[in-house]
């Protein structure tokens, strides 16, 4: 999928591969979708873990916008804005407010056992009105190149923002298949009364998974933010979690919970920002912009289908009969 | 043979599954006004043959007529619209809808166009009262005990006017009682001139009830025989393939075990005592000794698996004291109990047991790596050890540890799900119904397993709708009846009619009405220290 | 109009008796947050009651907020519309009702203007039309053709279409200025850089970005600067707004041009509901004073810019 | 978030085992049911609920212990609750539609454009409908036969809808048609000042109508069954692929239906109307008590659903005072307070 994209771009835009160096770092379209995916992979990350309990997080994008609202404000206030020390100081403050957000969304649902939709729409519309009361509606430009540094920097010629999503990813993966967190977070979602009945302590999980999807959620906060230097709580993050959400399920997680796939939701975050991309780079008109993402979107669905699948992958008579089989066994 | 064309006709059935050959070339018929016996080991193949008849799965080779036109239905609705009604494997119900709809859902008598709803109900009754279950049809069905919905399940299937109807171990957690209900309307329907299709892994209900067998082994075809030219050892040979020592040995095992000395008995393991829940079971005293395998016998809806939820510490008590090797502790949770190496094995195995989606090895090792808590991973090569040693054990097929549970066979799902509690190697074994829908070899083995773990020190409070297993097994006797305990006694010898007797005892005029009681068939006379049979059932 | 016979009825009201209810848009950008700080500061200092309330972004909720307020029986309703179009409804109660309407900073469609006293606020196309004639004079001697990218706001978002429309008119006199590109940075900074990284990649030589408001201008100059590119000299950069921030980069020399569309509508909105109330008379559609700014007007302008 | 349901305390069957008449008791219990089941509980709680937040705010605010107030929370929301009402078949099976607001929108501007282009409502609206019921289907059919899950399916007809707003026109255009604006103007008087508008009245219908298939029809069963375990429906042999399939239907026609109330209530297509407006509908129908996971659930639940939200914003405006941001924070909090509240009842009475 992620491949036809590319080709489309190819096509339209010779240039699109070369990456290059400049002023020391690499430089390129690939570049720019990894640097810009990677706030939407990260949340995607902590979303997987969420959906993956039969739970969905709408919250994110709010606590995104607080925590860069947050980061924001603290780096203005500081005496000097420039410091490394006020700026870790400054993330820091917003990554532990989100923890709390994200604990708070995981009382709701494994404490109060409301439904994680609703759970998270509150926070999701009391949030942003909390990062815009930070910021009092106004966008908070800072001048500060170590915060900066995070969004649209650079280290070792690698976007810091990328490096950031790659370490948390292998955090999560390890921290999730290592041990035995992902099969427990799993057996959970898939059947709870019989995860219960084997001694899971699911309400601990719960909290856990939200908690640490308002954890990334946060991280992606401050991506965006550093990425203008500016806080801006209406738009930062707005409409995330939609995309976030998609990257999951186009990555092969069921919303029905149960067996998830980090390694999908890399591509699936990878391919919506490819979307995006492209239709900057081929300059697709605005308006059509929508009706081709409704068109990728549904070919890539149609194209990961298991009936298209065994259709591409034989002409065996007794090929629809496997459907059958599948949907039977499921 | 009869001289009349068969009504289904299936030649050469073949199936397979990404790895698994389930059918290969399966031969089968069935006759009008015949009770005819699907036979077979677990995962031999019968659930799919079944369902490839009623069009559930596609074949992929072969051919079924029936009447006299090939079919080759998309779904179970062309079956049904076609004549053939089926009660599936696991009851296939509607947890959410009340147990009127789950009997007439798609039949609904209407009046101008919108379902009329007293209608409804009336024939749902009539259709209960058919099996003399006396429910509430506008109950919800997820309200109700296994046993419960499995009736309500053959009581929709009754309600189709058909030509074939197709009974997939529809006894499975059912009693005396009910599959004495059930047989009497099989028979009915038998008249009738419905060809039925019976699978069971009770061989005393098949020779009861079946006219013709057809036996599968590892999705092949064995043979078909009428029932009374077939012995049952040659039948279970036929079907396991292997000669009856095994299960000699066992029988012998078990005896020594049933007259067992007192010394094993002495340590008190468990203490419960007044332990009830409001509207579920009145307060019981169960004492349960190290090594002592307690029989918890009642009919349906007796409160024994409510009993077996409160010590596994699924339900809280709301009254009563457990004590465990005399000191008091709390089982809130099913953690708790678990920390406490109690461990309680479900009834229902797909909705509170099996993790479908999960491998076989995932399930095994669920419940200790649960304990463990996440941050202490068990090995790979641990894990992998365990799983390979419980599907030796147990004889899980296929016998792949990475293979996904809800592929597995009814039976094979019930070994995965008594494996994830051995692993944890409890100090006391809570099983109700733990040999639900296993075949006779398997079954021999798991009650092997438990006289020895008994023997080794292990508690056992074991529930079973097999009045016979029970005796065979426990040292003693706990029989429920209306949510009550009502006796308690040492199992020396104990035949089954007294157990039978102190079970359904006055409870005749309650439960179920005289003439069913008289109905119910108590099976041919208790087993003889010798007969083989005696594990078979 | 339907206002003037509301006031003479009821006869001057003293000022601290008048409810004035006012349905602002949102707070989707800084633009408006001036905005309605202002108009909110402006009452206040009047002494006058306002009753506030943000429609996020949904017509259907500003409907809901003029039908309330007519429910509240205030004497005056100013608003800013979402949209142009499908006012007459609910206008047609407040005249029912006799409740005097003032539009605030955009225009409705609706043919009949009896029901709304005045229109107070911006001509976006005329501020595309200004920001046009910029870049006209600033290529007038063009030789070659000049290679314009333009970073629109929100699809279909009125000040989106008018800017664009108004700067087309202007720049299509000179056929050297093309707009090579044009794409929607959704009035965001972030949407902005995104865009322009985007187009530096597919265009290798733009002359010139044209930014529905700063943010996007903003967010193009990140982009520019990490593409290793000057803003305002390898780049030039002409944006709509005027706030803060973005008058900043004009003085640094990083934005090159601005026009400004002014969100202090408070104090003439102010005067507006007063001359009503003695029971005079206002223009039907009042256009703020705007100006635009150069680098030079802009280091001057800084220092007393309120937003 | 998971739907397991527990036992009713009583024991079905169990007493009525004791006394000679389970009729009776049966009766008895089944009212009884009816109160503490999981079932009707939380319907019942948010009615009360409902009812206790606008005494609240009749005690807080001046005139709005009105009639009027309560009746206009149908004329605003007349479209909500047309959506609402589609969501909720959707819901119930286990799926879900975020199309639905962009389809509104989509809806609004055909009709917009071609009443501009002089067709009559009496071809553009029953186009509408059609059209977006076949959009519908398309979202069914993806999703059953290449089983791809609501969520994606539905999210891409929802880029489609909205795009094909822009295709239309960017800017917003404004129905002069008489009809339309006949319709939109109209006030049907209910006495004492109140009234009402023809959109509430069609709203009230689809309601109805929606009752009568949800609870009368073996479709409306089947859509229940879907949501219990679509598993056993199939083995049960019920038409589940016709039925999962319709579901999108009905919920593509609601839309196109809510569509046309929209541009009654407006008067205007408007590519950016309604976004996010599939949240508020699946809000109302979740705060109405049905499981987001199918199976349990009431269209009445997601009509009272709709007027809390549409109650919650009522109380935003005759607030009054509030700056954006605390507007949001409140919704917020009313939000909360009202779920914490469903929620503790409902467990309580269980
Ligand atoms: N959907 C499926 N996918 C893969 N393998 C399957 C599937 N269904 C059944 N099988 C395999 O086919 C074989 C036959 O299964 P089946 O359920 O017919 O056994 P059975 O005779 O009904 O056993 P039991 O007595 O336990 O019900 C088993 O090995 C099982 O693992
Ligand atoms: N025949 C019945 N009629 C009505 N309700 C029943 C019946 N059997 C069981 N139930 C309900 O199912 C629940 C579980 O009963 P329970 O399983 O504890 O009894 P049991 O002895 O284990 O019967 P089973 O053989 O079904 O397991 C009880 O709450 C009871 O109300
Ligand atoms: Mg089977
Ligand atoms: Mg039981």
């Amino acid at each position: 999928m992620l491949f036809v994209l590319f080709v489309v771009n190819l096509i339209a835009f010779p240039g699109f591969f070369s990456i290059t160096i400049k002023d020391g770092h690499l430089f390129g379209s690939l570049i720019d979708i990894l640097r810009n995916g990677a706030p939407t992979l990260i949340i995607a990350v902590g979303m997987t873990l969420v959906i993956a309990t039969r739970g969905i997080d709408l919250s994110v994008g709010a606590v995104a916008a607080i925590s860069g609202a947050v980061a924001c404000a603290i780096i203005l206030g500081s005496p000097n804005p420039g410091s490394p020390a006020t700026v870790a100081v400054a993330v820091l403050v917003a990554i532990g407010i989100s923890l709390v957000l994200g604990v708070w969304n995981g009382f709701l649902v494994a404490v109060l056992g409301i439904q994680p939709i609703i759970a998270t729409l509150i926070l999701m519309t009391a949030g942003r009105g909390v990062a815009m009361l930070i910021t009092e509606g106004q966008i908070l430009t800072v001048n500060s190149p170590p915060f900066k540094m995070l969004g649209s920097g650079f280290w070792l010629g690698l976007p810091v923002a990328v490096i950031i999503a790659a370490v948390l990813f292998a955090a999560a993966a390890l921290l999730t298949r290592r041990t035995a967190l992902g099969m427990l977070i799993e057996s959970v979602g898939i059947n709870p009364e019989a995860s219960r009945q084997a001694g899971v302590r699911a309400r601990g999980l719960l909290f856990g998974v939200y908690t640490f999807c308002a954890f990334c959620a946060a991280i992606a906060g401050v991506i965006l933010t550093a990425n203008t230097a500016a806080a801006d709580a209406n738009n930062t993050g707005l409409f995330i979690e939609l995309d976030a959400i998609l990257a999951v399920v186009i990555g092969g997680t069921s919303l029905a919970g149960g067996r998830y796939s980090l390694a999908g939701t890399l591509v699936g975050a990878l391919v919506i920002q490819t979307l995006v991309t492209t239709v900057y780079t081929v300059g697709i008109p605005p308006i059509a912009t929508m009706v081709f993402k409704a068109a990728v979107v549904t070919i890539v669905c149609i194209l990961q289908s298991p009936r298209t699948n065994q259709a591409l992958g034989s002409f065996r008579r007794s090929l629809a009969v496997r459907a059958g089989k599948g949907a039977a066994a499921s | 043979m009869t001289d009349t064309a068969p009504v289904v006709e299936m030649r050469g059935i073949s199936i397979e599954f990404p790895g698994v050959k389930a059918l290969d070339g399966v031969d089968f018929r069935m006759f009008a006004g015949e009770v005819h016996s699907l036979m077979g080991e677990n995962g031999a193949g019968k659930s799919t043959l079944i369902k490839a008849l009623t069009g559930v799965y596609g074949i992929d080779g072969g051919t079924i007529v029936l009447g006299s036109e090939e079919v080759s239905f998309s779904g179970p609705a062309q079956a049904q619209a076609a004549g053939i009604s089926t009660v599936y494997q696991e009851v296939n119900l509607l947890p959410n809808l009340s147990v009127a709809e789950n009997i007439m859902l798609g039949r609904e008598p209407r009046r101008f166009g919108s379902i009329d709803w007293r209608a409804t109900r009336r024939r749902a009754a009539e259709l209960l009262a058919g099996l003399n279950l006396e429910i509430d049809p506008t109950s919800l069905l997820g309200d109700h005990s296994l046993a419960v919905q499995q009736l309500v399940a053959i009581a929709r299937a009754m309600d189709i006017n058909a030509r074939v109807l197709i009974l997939d171990e529809p006894t499975s957690s059912l009693d005396a009682d009910e599959v004495a209900e059930l047989f009497r309307v099989i028979r009915s329907l038998k008249e009738q001139g419905v060809a039925i299709l019976f699978v069971s892994h009770f061989l005393d209900q098949v020779y009861e009830i079946a006219d013709r067998l057809t036996v599968l082994r590892n999705g092949r075809l064995v043979g078909e025989y009428r029932t009374e030219e077939i012995l049952r050892i040659d039948l279970v040979q036929k079907m396991i393939g292997k000669e009856l020592a095994s299960l000699d040995d066992l029988e012998k095992r078990s005896r020594a075990v049933v007259e067992g000395d007192e010394d094993a008995r002495a340590a008190r393991f468990l203490d419960a005592e007044g332990i009830g829940r409001k509207g579920k079971v009145q307060p019981v005293d169960l004492p349960i000794a190290e090594g002592e395998v307690v029989g918890l016998a009642g009919l349906l809806g007796s409160g024994r698996t409510e009993v077996a939820r409160l010590i596994g510490g699924i339900d809280r008590p709301d009254s009563g004291s457990i004590e465990l090797r005399g000191d008091g502790v709390k089982l809130r949770t099913p953690r708790q109990a678990i920390a406490h190496r109690i461990a309680y094995s479900s009834e229902n195995r797909r909705d509170e047991g099996i993790v479908g989606d999960l491998s076989v090895r995932d399930n095994i090792v669920l419940a200790l790596q649960a304990d463990r808590g996440w941050f202490r991973p068990i090995p790979k090569k641990r894990q992998e050890e365990l799983a390979q040693s419980y599907i030796q054990a147990l004889n899980i097929r296929p016998a792949d540890p990475n293979a996904l549970v809800r592929n597995l066979s009814g039976g094979n799902q019930q070994k995965v799900l008594l494996a994830r509690w051995l692993a944890i190697a409890p100090r006391l074994l809570i099983l109700d119904e733990p040999t639900r829908g296993i075949d006779i070899g398997a079954k021999a083995e798991i009650q092997k397993l438990v006289v020895n773990l008994a023997e080794n020190g292990m508690s056992v409070l074991f529930i079973s709708a097999e009045l016979e297993e029970v005796l065979r097994l426990s040292h003693r006797v706990a029989v429920m009846r209306d949510r009550r305990m009502v006796a308690d006694l040492v199992n020396d010898g104990l035949g089954v009619e007294e157990l039978m007797a102190l079970i359904a005892e006055g409870s005749g005029d309650e439960d179920n009405p005289g003439e069913a009681a008289s109905a119910s068939p108590t099976p041919p006379a208790g087993p003889a220290p010798a007969d083989p049979e005696g594990a078979l059932r | 109009a339907g206002g003037d016979a509301a006031s003479e009825s009821s006869g001057p009201k003293a000022l601290d008796e008048l409810v004035v209810g006012f349905a602002q848009v949102g707070a989707e950008s800084g633009w408006r947050t001036a905005n309605t700080k202002d108009i909110q500061a402006s009452f206040e200092d009047a002494g006058i009651e306002l009753k506030f309330s943000d429609a996020q972004q949904k017509q259907e909720n500003q409907i809901k907020a003029i039908r309330s307020y007519i429910q509240q029986g205030v004497d005056y309703i100013a608003f800013s519309p979402v949209v142009e179009t499908g006012w007459d409804a609910v206008l047609n109660e407040a005249k029912a009702a006799g409740i005097p309407v003032v539009l605030t900073d955009r225009a409705v469609d609706s043919k009949d203007t009896s029901l709304y006293v005045s229109f107070l606020g911006s001509d976006f196309i005329e501020e595309g039309k200004k920001a046009g004639q910029w870049v006209l004079d600033e290529y007038a001697d063009a030789t070659e053709p000049v290679n314009i990218v333009q970073l629109e706001g929100t699809t279909g978002a009125a000040p989106a279409i008018d800017r664009a429309e108004g700067f087309a008119d202007v720049i299509s006199e000179n056929e050297n200025l093309q707009v090579i590109a044009s794409q929607t940075g959704d009035f965001t900074r972030a949407g902005g850089k995104q865009v322009m990284e985007a187009m530096l990649k597919a265009n290798p030589d733009i002359d010139l970005v044209y930014a529905h408001n700063d943010d996007m201008g903003l967010g193009a100059i990140e982009a520019i600067e990490a593409a290793g590119l000057v803003p305002g000299q390898d780049i030039k950069i002409v944006t709509v707004d005027a706030v803060h921030d973005g008058m900043q980069a004009l003085a640094d020399g990083k934005i090159n041009f601005i026009v400004e569309c002014s969100p202090l509508l408070g104090k003439q909105l102010v005067d507006i509901i007063t001359t009503l109330n003695e029971g005079g008379t206002v223009e039907p559609r009042i256009i703020t004073e705007e100006t635009t700014f150069t680098q030079e007007q802009a280091i001057e302008a800084l220092p007393d810019r309120q937003y | 978030m998971t739907a397991t349901l527990e036992p009713t305390s009583v024991a079905p069957g169990g007493p009525d085992r004791q006394d000679g008449k389970p009729a009776v008791a049966a009766r008895l219990r089944s009212a009884l049911r009816v109160l503490i089941s999981p079932k009707y509980g939380p319907v019942l709680i948010t009615l009360a609920l409902f009812v206790l937040l606008f005494i609240v705010g009749g005690v807080r605010y001046t005139n709005f212990f009105s009639a009027q107030v309560l009746l206009n929370l149908f004329v605003d929301n007349a479209y909500l609750i047309v959506l609402a009402v589609g969501m909720t078949f959707v819901i119930l099976t286990g799926g879900i539609d975020l199309s639905v607001g962009a389809v509104v929108a989509l809806s609004g501007m055909i009709a917009a454009s071609l009443l501009q282009a002089g067709w009559g409502p009496e071809v553009v609206i029953p186009l509408i409908l059609v059209l977006t019921s076949v959009l519908g289907l398309l979202v069914g059919l993806m999703i059953h036969v290449f089983d791809v899950q609501p969520f994606i399916a539905t999210l891409a007809a929802m880029f489609l809808a909205r795009g094909l707003c822009y295709v239309i026109s960017q800017s917003s255009i404004s129905i002069t048609d008489p009809t339309f604006v006949q319709l939109a103007v109209t006030r049907i008087p209910l006495g004492g000042g109140a009234s009402i508008t023809p959109s509430v009245i069609i709203a009230v219908v689809v309601v109805a109508i929606a009752v009568w298939v949800l609870h009368r029809t073996r479709f409306g069963r089947t859509v229940y069954a879907l949501g219990g375990s679509e598993q056993s429906g199939m083995l049960m042999g019920l038409p589940v692929a016709r039925t999962k399939v319709l579901v999108y239907v009905v919920s593509g026609f609601c839309s196109g239906l809510a569509g046309v109330l929209f541009t009654f209530y407006t008067l205007s297509g408007y590519p950016l109307t309604a976004i996010g407006t599939e949240l508020d509908a699946i809000a109302a129908v979740v705060i109405g008590g049905t499981l987001l996971t199918g199976g349990y659930g009431f269209v009445l639940g997601s009509v009272l659903g709709v007027l809390v939200l549409g109650l919650i914003q009522t109380i935003i405006s005759f607030e009054g005072t509030l700056s954006s941001w605390w507007t949001k924070i409140f919704i917020g909090a009313l939000l909360l307070v009202f779920i914490i509240l469903q929620r503790v009842l409902t467990t309580r009475r269980r």
